[in-house]
C-alpha cells in the first residue's frame, strides 16, 4: 500500500467506529424517547447520549472520511504521490487524541451541552479541546490538499486541475472559512470560560458565530457526495459526466453560497433582525441552485449512461442504469433521500414559515435524511468503491452491499418520514422523554415507536456495512484495475479552463466581500454599546 | 458488467437525445418539490396564523 | 479567444452582477419595502419601521410594542455578577473572625450542633450561603432568628461569611446508617417525572448539573432539616427562590416523597 | 466529436434559469406572507441584562403572566429559567391580537405553541417577543424546545386559549390560569 492507501484506510476505519458507536447511541435515544420502557435513562446519560452521537456523526466522523477520501483522490486523480505524508499521519494522530480525549469527558458525563455546545453552558475544557483537536487535523488536511493540487499545477502548467481535485480543494478552502465562526466562539468565549477565567459571556454572539460555522458545514459534509456524484458515478454507470464546466461550477457556487447564510438557523433568535434574516433567507434560496444544477447535470450524464446502454424513450434510460452497482445504486437512493431532505429544507429556510417547524422533529428529520441520506449513502458507496484498491482485494459480495445500502434507504424513510408528521403536530427536540400522559402527546406514541422502527433498521443496515468491510479482509481474490478508472471523462474532456475555474482566488475575494455584507453588522452589533453577558453554567463542576 | 469505453459513434448518437431525458426527470422532481412547498404553505401555514 | 485575461472576465463580470443583484433585491425587499408597507398597515412611520426591520430599535415593524408601567416585585434582591461569584471563591481572615458568631448554632468547622434544626454549611456552595443570608436580611426569606442575625453584616461581611464556610470538607460519614430511599425516590433523583413537569433533583443540586448558579449542595443535611424546606416551599411559606424555581418543584410531591428525597440526600455521598 | 460544447452549457443555463425561477416563486411567497399577513419571524432587538432580570419591571415574579393594558393590548409576560416557565400556565382570548413577551435569567430556552406558528428562541441578554392572534381554544402545549440544562426535558407550560366572552380581566387588568 502506498502511503495514501494507508491514510485512507486509517482514516475511513476510525470514522467507521465512530460512526457505529454513534449509531447504536442514536437508537437507544429514539428508544428513551418512544413510549416504550427503555433502560439507563437518566436525564444525564440521555444528553451525554446525545452529545456523543452528534459529536460524533458531524465532527469526528464525517473529518476523518473526508480526510481519507481527500489523500484517495489526491493520490490518484493528481496521479502522483501525497506531499509531506508525514504531516498527513501527525494530523491523523492529533485528531485521534482529541477525539478519544472528547469521547472520554462526554462518556464521564461531563459535557452533556451536546455537539452545539449552548453556551453559557460550559463543558468540561477537554470536550473543546478534544473538538479543537479535531478541526486543526482537518486544518493540516486542508493545506496538504491545497499543496498537493499546487504542485500538480506547477507540474502541468495550463492543464485543468482533475475535477475530482478541485472539487477536494474546494471543500478543504471552504472548510477553512467554514470554521472560522467554530473557532472564534471556542477560542475567545467558550474555553476561557471553561477554564474558569471568564464568569460571563455574550450568548448572542456566541450563537452568531456558531451560526456561521452550522450551514457550511453541512457542505463541507456533503461535497465528497457530490464528488462521487460528479466523477465516480457516470463512470460506474458507464457513461460520461455531462459537463466538467457545470461540475467547476457547482463547487464554486458550494464555496461562495453556503457561508453567508448562517442565519438562517437563528430565524427563531430575538438578537438578529429581520432585515439580516431576510437577505441571508435570499442568499439560502441561491444555494438551492448549484443543488438543482447538481441533480441536472447528474441526470444528464446517467442518461448518456442509460442510453449507451440501450436505453429509449424520454425516461426509459433510468430502467437500462446498472441498478446491480452499488455506486449507481446508492446515487439513486440519495436523489431521493435528498428530495425529501430538500423540500423538508426549504421548509426550514422560509423566513417565517420557519415558526412553523423551528426546532420540531421536522428539522430533525429534515438533517438525518441530508447527512445520514445523501451524505452517508454517498460515504458507503465510496467505501466500497475504493475498498478494493485501498485494500488490493475484489469485493467479496455486492448482492451484501445492496442489500445494505437498500435497509440504509428504507430505515431513513421509516425513520423520518414520521418525524415530519411529528414536527407538524408541535412534537418538540432534544428532550429525553415525552409525558404520554398528557393527550396531545399521547396521540404522537405510535409514530414515535414507527420511527424507532425505522432507527432498528438503521442500526441493522450500519452494522452490515462494518462486516461488508470485514468481508474484503477474508475475500482472497486479489483486485486488479488500476485506480484511475475510477473518475468519469467528460463528454468534453476540457483541454484548458479559464483560472477562475481552475483555482480560487476570484472566489475567495468574493466569499469575502459576501460574508461582509451578510456577517459584518450582525455581528459588529455585539460590539455596539452594552451588550448583554450571561453568567456561566458549568456543567461539570466540582464542589 | 461491461466497462468498455463508448466509441465515438455511440456517443454522438446518444448525445442527440440527451439531455431530453434529465430534463424531464429534473424537472417532474423539482415540479414535485415545489408543489409539495406550495401545499404545506396554503394548507399548514397560512391556515395557522400571523406571527410577528 | 485563448487570451486568459479575456477568458476571465466574464466570470469576473456575471460572477458580481449575480450577487450584486442579489443583495439588491435583499436590501430592497427586506430593509425597506417590506417593513415600510407592514408599519404603514400598524400605524408606524417609515423610518422607525426601517430601524426596527434593521434591530437598531426593538420591536416589530409589523405590530406595536406594549407599554408596562409594572413595578419591581422582586422574590429576592441577590443579584449575580462576575465580581461577587468570583469573590465568592476566595476565603478570607475577615470570613474566619465573623464566623465565631455562627458557630453556637452551625458549627466552627460549618457542621451543625443541632443537625434536625440548622442545616450544616461545611462544603457548602459559597453562593448558595450567600444567597439565603442576603435573603435573610433583606426579608425574602423572614427568619425570626436569622433575619435578626445577619442584619448587622455588610455585602461585603457576607461575602466573606460565605466563602469561610464553604472552604470546609463536608461531613465525612453519615450520622447512623439510613435506610435505602428506594427506586421511586431514586428515579425522581435522576429522571425526575414528566407526568407532573418534575425535572430530575440531579439537574440543578447534581455534581455536574449547570444548573441555577444558587442550587445548594444537599448531601449530608439532615432528613429533618431537608424535608421542612421541602414542606416549606410546597406550601409556599417559603418563597426567596427565584421565578419559582424550587416552588414549582415541590408543590407535586407527595408527603411520602419529601420524606423519601429527605432520606436520599441524607443518606448520599455523591450530591 | 458529439454537440458541441456550446449547446451543453447553454441547456445548462436554461436548467439554472428553471431552477432560479423555483425558488424565485417561494420567495414571492414569503414576500406575500411578509406583506399580506405581517408574518416575520420574531426578531425583537430588545437588550435585557439576564442578571437582574428579576430585580426589576415588568419580568419580576408578580407582574408576569396575562395583563391587559388601558389600550386594550393583551401581553402575556413569561420567564423561562431552569427548568420551569414562571407561571406555567397563561390564559388568552382567541381571536384577538396578543404579543407574547419572553425573557430568561438563565441560559437559553425556546418555546413553541403546539398546532401553531408561535415560536422563538429565549436567549439570555434579550426580550423574545411574538404578536400573534389564537383561532383555536383550548389547551396547548408550550414546552421548552431548546436544550436549557438536565431538566430540559420536564420544562413545559400550558397555553389556555379561551373564547373572547369568557375572557374576564381582574380589575388591575390580570387575566390567570387558576382564577378562572
Amino acid at each position: 500500500m502506498t502511503h495514501a492507501r494507508q491514510l485512507t484506510f486509517a482514516h475511513l476505519w476510525l470514522a467507521f467506529l465512530a460512526f457505529a458507536v454513534a449509531l447504536v447511541l442514536g437508537v437507544w435515544q429514539m428508544w428513551a424517547r418512544s413510549p416504550l420502557p427503555a433502560p439507563f435513562v437518566t436525564a444525564s446519560t440521555y444528553f451525554s447520549a446525545v452529545t456523543a452521537h452528534g459529536t460524533a456523526m458531524a465532527y469526528v466522523m464525517p473529518v476523518f472520511m473526508i480526510m481519507g477520501f481527500g489523500y484517495y483522490v489526491a493520490e490518484t486523480a493528481l496521479d502522483r504521490p501525497l506531499p509531506a505524508p508525514r504531516w498527513a499521519w501527525s494530523a491523523f494522530a492529533l485528531g485521534l487524541a482529541g477525539a478519544l480525549m472528547a469521547t472520554v469527558t462526554i462518556f464521564s458525563g461531563r459535557a452533556a451541552v451536546l455537539f452545539t455546545f449552548y453556551p453559557p453552558l460550559t463543558a468540561s475544557v477537554f470536550f473543546y479541546l478534544g473538538l479543537v483537536m479535531v478541526v486543526a487535523a482537518s486544518w493540516i488536511w486542508c493545506v496538504l490538499m491545497m499543496v498537493a493540487m499546487a504542485q500538480w499545477k506547477r507540474a502541468n502548467p495550463g492543464r485543468p486541475v482533475p475535477l475530482a481535485m478541485f472539487a477536494t480543494v474546494a471543500n478543504a478552502v471552504m472548510w477553512l472559512w467554514t470554521t472560522i465562526g467554530v473557532a472564534a466562539e471556542l477560542l475567545f468565549q467558550v474555553i476561557p470560560a471553561a477554564l474558569g477565567l471568564k464568569a460571563q459571556l455574550d450568548v448572542g454572539l456566541s450563537r452568531t458565530l456558531f451560526s456561521w460555522t452550522l450551514h457550511a458545514i453541512v457542505y463541507f459534509w456533503l461535497i465528497p457526495s457530490y464528488i462521487a456524484f460528479y466523477t465516480m458515478v457516470p463512470q460506474a454507470a458507464g457513461g460520461r459526466l455531462y459537463s466538467d464546466t457545470m461540475g467547476r461550477l457547482t463547487f464554486i457556487l458550494f464555496l461562495i453560497y453556503s457561508l453567508p447564510v448562517g442565519l438562517h438557523h437563528l430565524l427563531m433568535d430575538p438578537q438578529q433582525s429581520n432585515a439580516f434574516k431576510f437577505l441571508q433567507v435570499a442568499l439560502t434560496a441561491l444555494v438551492s441552485v448549484p443543488t438543482l444544477l447538481t441533480v441536472f447535470t447528474i441526470g444528464a450524464s446517467l442518461e448518456i449512461a442509460g442510453r449507451l446502454r440501450g436505453g429509449r424513450g424520454l425516461l426509459g434510460w433510468i430502467g437500462a442504469l446498472p441498478w446491480d452497482r452499488p455506486l449507481v445504486l446508492a446515487t439513486g437512493l440519495a436523489f431521493l433521500m435528498l428530495g425529501f431532505g430538500g423540500f423538508g429544507g426549504l421548509v426550514n429556510m422560509s423566513y417565517g414559515m420557519n415558526a412553523m417547524v423551528h426546532n420540531t422533529s421536522w428539522v430533525t428529520a429534515h438533517f438525518h435524511l441530508i447527512f445520514g441520506g445523501t451524505v452517508v449513502i454517498m460515504y458507503f458507496a465510496i467505501a466500497y468503491a475504493i475498498w478494493p484498491a485501498v485494500t488490493g482485494r475484489a469485493a467479496p459480495s455486492l448482492a451484501a452491499q445492496r442489500l445494505q445500502l437498500w435497509l440504509w434507504f428504507a430505515g431513513m424513510l421509516v425513520m423520518t418520514l414520521p418525524w415530519h408528521y411529528l414536527g407538524l403536530l408541535g412534537q418538540w427536540r432534544r428532550v429525553a422523554t415525552f409525558n404520554y400522559a398528557d393527550p396531545i402527546i399521547a396521540g404522537w406514541g405510535p409514530w414515535v415507536v414507527v420511527s424507532l422502527i425505522g432507527g432498528v433498521i438503521l442500526l441493522g443496515s450500519g452494522l452490515l456495512f462494518v462486516l461488508n468491510l470485514l468481508q474484503f479482509n477474508v475475500s482472497r481474490e486479489p483486485h486488479a484495475a488500476a485506480p484511475g478508472e475510477l473518475y468519469a471523462s467528460a463528454v468534453h474532456p476540457p483541454a484548458r479552463v479559464p483560472a477562475a475555474l481552475n483555482g480560487f482566488r476570484l472566489w475567495n475575494a468574493l466569499v469575502l466581500v459576501l460574508m461582509i455584507l451578510a456577517y459584518g453588522y450582525p455581528i459588529a452589533q455585539f460590539f455596539v454599546g452594552d451588550s448583554p453577558q450571561a453568567l456561566v453554567h458549568r456543567v461539570d463542576e466540582r464542589r | 458488467m461491461n466497462r468498455r469505453e463508448a466509441s465515438d459513434e455511440d456517443l454522438e448518437r446518444v448525445m442527440r437525445e440527451v439531455p431530453r431525458g434529465a430534463f424531464a426527470l429534473a424537472g417532474l422532481a423539482v415540479g414535485a418539490l415545489l408543489a409539495a412547498w406550495l401545499l404545506i404553505y396554503f394548507l399548514v401555514f397560512l391556515p395557522r396564523g400571523m406571527v410577528g | 479567444m485563448n487570451d486568459p485575461d479575456r477568458l476571465e472576465q466574464p466570470w469576473r463580470l456575471w460572477a458580481s452582477v449575480a450577487i450584486l443583484s442579489v443583495f439588491a433585491f435583499s436590501v430592497l425587499f427586506g430593509f425597506v419595502l417590506m417593513p415600510v408597507m407592514q408599519g404603514r398597515a400598524a400605524g408606524i412611520d417609515a423610518f422607525e419601521a426601517i430601524c426596527r426591520a434593521l434591530g437598531i430599535t426593538p420591536g416589530s415593524p409589523a405590530a406595536r410594542q406594549p407599554t408596562t408601567n409594572a413595578k419591581a416585585q422582586p422574590a429576592t434582591r441577590v443579584a449575580w455578577s462576575a465580581d461577587l461569584l468570583n469573590s465568592l471563591t476566595k476565603a478570607t481572615a475577615a470570613g474566619e473572625s465573623l464566623a465565631g458568631s455562627c458557630a453556637g448554632c452551625h458549627g466552627r468547622d460549618g457542621r451543625a450542633v443541632e443537625v434536625k434544626l440548622y442545616p450544616d454549611l461545611a462544603g457548602q456552595s459559597a453562593a448558595a450561603i450567600y444567597k439565603q443570608l442576603h435573603d435573610f436580611k433583606t426579608g425574602s426569606r423572614p427568619s425570626a432568628l436569622m433575619t435578626p442575625m445577619v442584619q448587622a453584616l455588610t455585602e461585603e461581611q457576607m461575602v466573606a461569611v460565605s466563602a469561610h464556610f464553604a472552604a470546609f470538607p463536608v461531613r465525612p460519614i453519615p450520622a447512623a446508617q439510613l435506610p435505602a430511599a428506594g427506586a421511586a425516590i431514586e428515579g425522581l433523583v435522576a429522571r425526575g417525572d414528566s407526568g407532573r413537569g418534575m425535572p430530575a433533583c440531579n439537574a440543578c443540586h447534581g455534581d455536574q448539573s449547570g444548573g441555577p448558579t444558587e442550587a445548594p449542595r444537599l448531601s449530608r443535611q439532615s432528613r429533618e432539616y431537608l424535608a421542612a424546606q421541602l414542606r416549606a416551599f410546597k406550601t409556599g411559606e417559603r418563597r426567596n427562590d427565584i421565578y419559582s424555581r424550587m416552588r414549582s418543584v415541590a408543590a407535586p410531591l407527595t408527603e411520602s416523597e419529601i420524606d423519601g428525597l429527605a432520606l436520599f440526600y441524607a443518606s448520599t455521598r455523591t450530591y | 466529436m458529439p454537440i458541441s460544447e456550446e449547446i451543453i452549457v447553454r441547456s445548462e443555463l436554461r436548467w439554472a434559469a428553471i431552477s432560479v425561477g423555483v425558488v424565485s416563486v417561494i420567495m414571492i411567497a414569503l414576500i406575500y406572507a411578509g406583506l399580506v399577513h405581517h408574518i416575520n419571524p420574531p426578531s425583537n432587538i430588545e437588550r435585557i441584562d439576564p442578571k437582574t432580570l428579576h430585580l426589576g419591571g415588568e419580568f419580576t415574579e408578580a407582574n408576569l403572566g396575562t395583563r391587559v393594558s388601558g389600550d386594550g393590548q393583551v401581553t402575556s409576560r413569561i420567564v423561562a429559567t431552569q427548568f420551569t416557565f414562571q407561571p406555567r400556565c397563561i390564559v388568552l382570548p382567541a381571536n384577538r391580537r396578543v404579543t407574547l413577551r419572553f425573557a430568561t435569567p438563565d441560559v437559553i430556552h425556546g418555546i413553541l405553541v403546539s398546532g401553531t406558528n408561535v415560536n422563538t428562541m429565549i436567549v439570555p441578554g434579550y426580550v423574545s417577543q411574538v404578536h400573534t392572534v389564537f383561532t383555536r381554544t383550548g389547551d396547548l402545549l408550550m414546552p421548552c424546545h431548546e436544550y436549557c440544562g438536565l431538566g430540559h426535558s420536564e420544562m413545559s407550560a400550558t397555553v389556555r386559549v379561551v373564547p373572547p366572552d369568557e375572557f374576564k380581566p381582574d380589575a388591575e387588568g390580570r387575566v390567570a390560569c387558576d382564577a378562572r
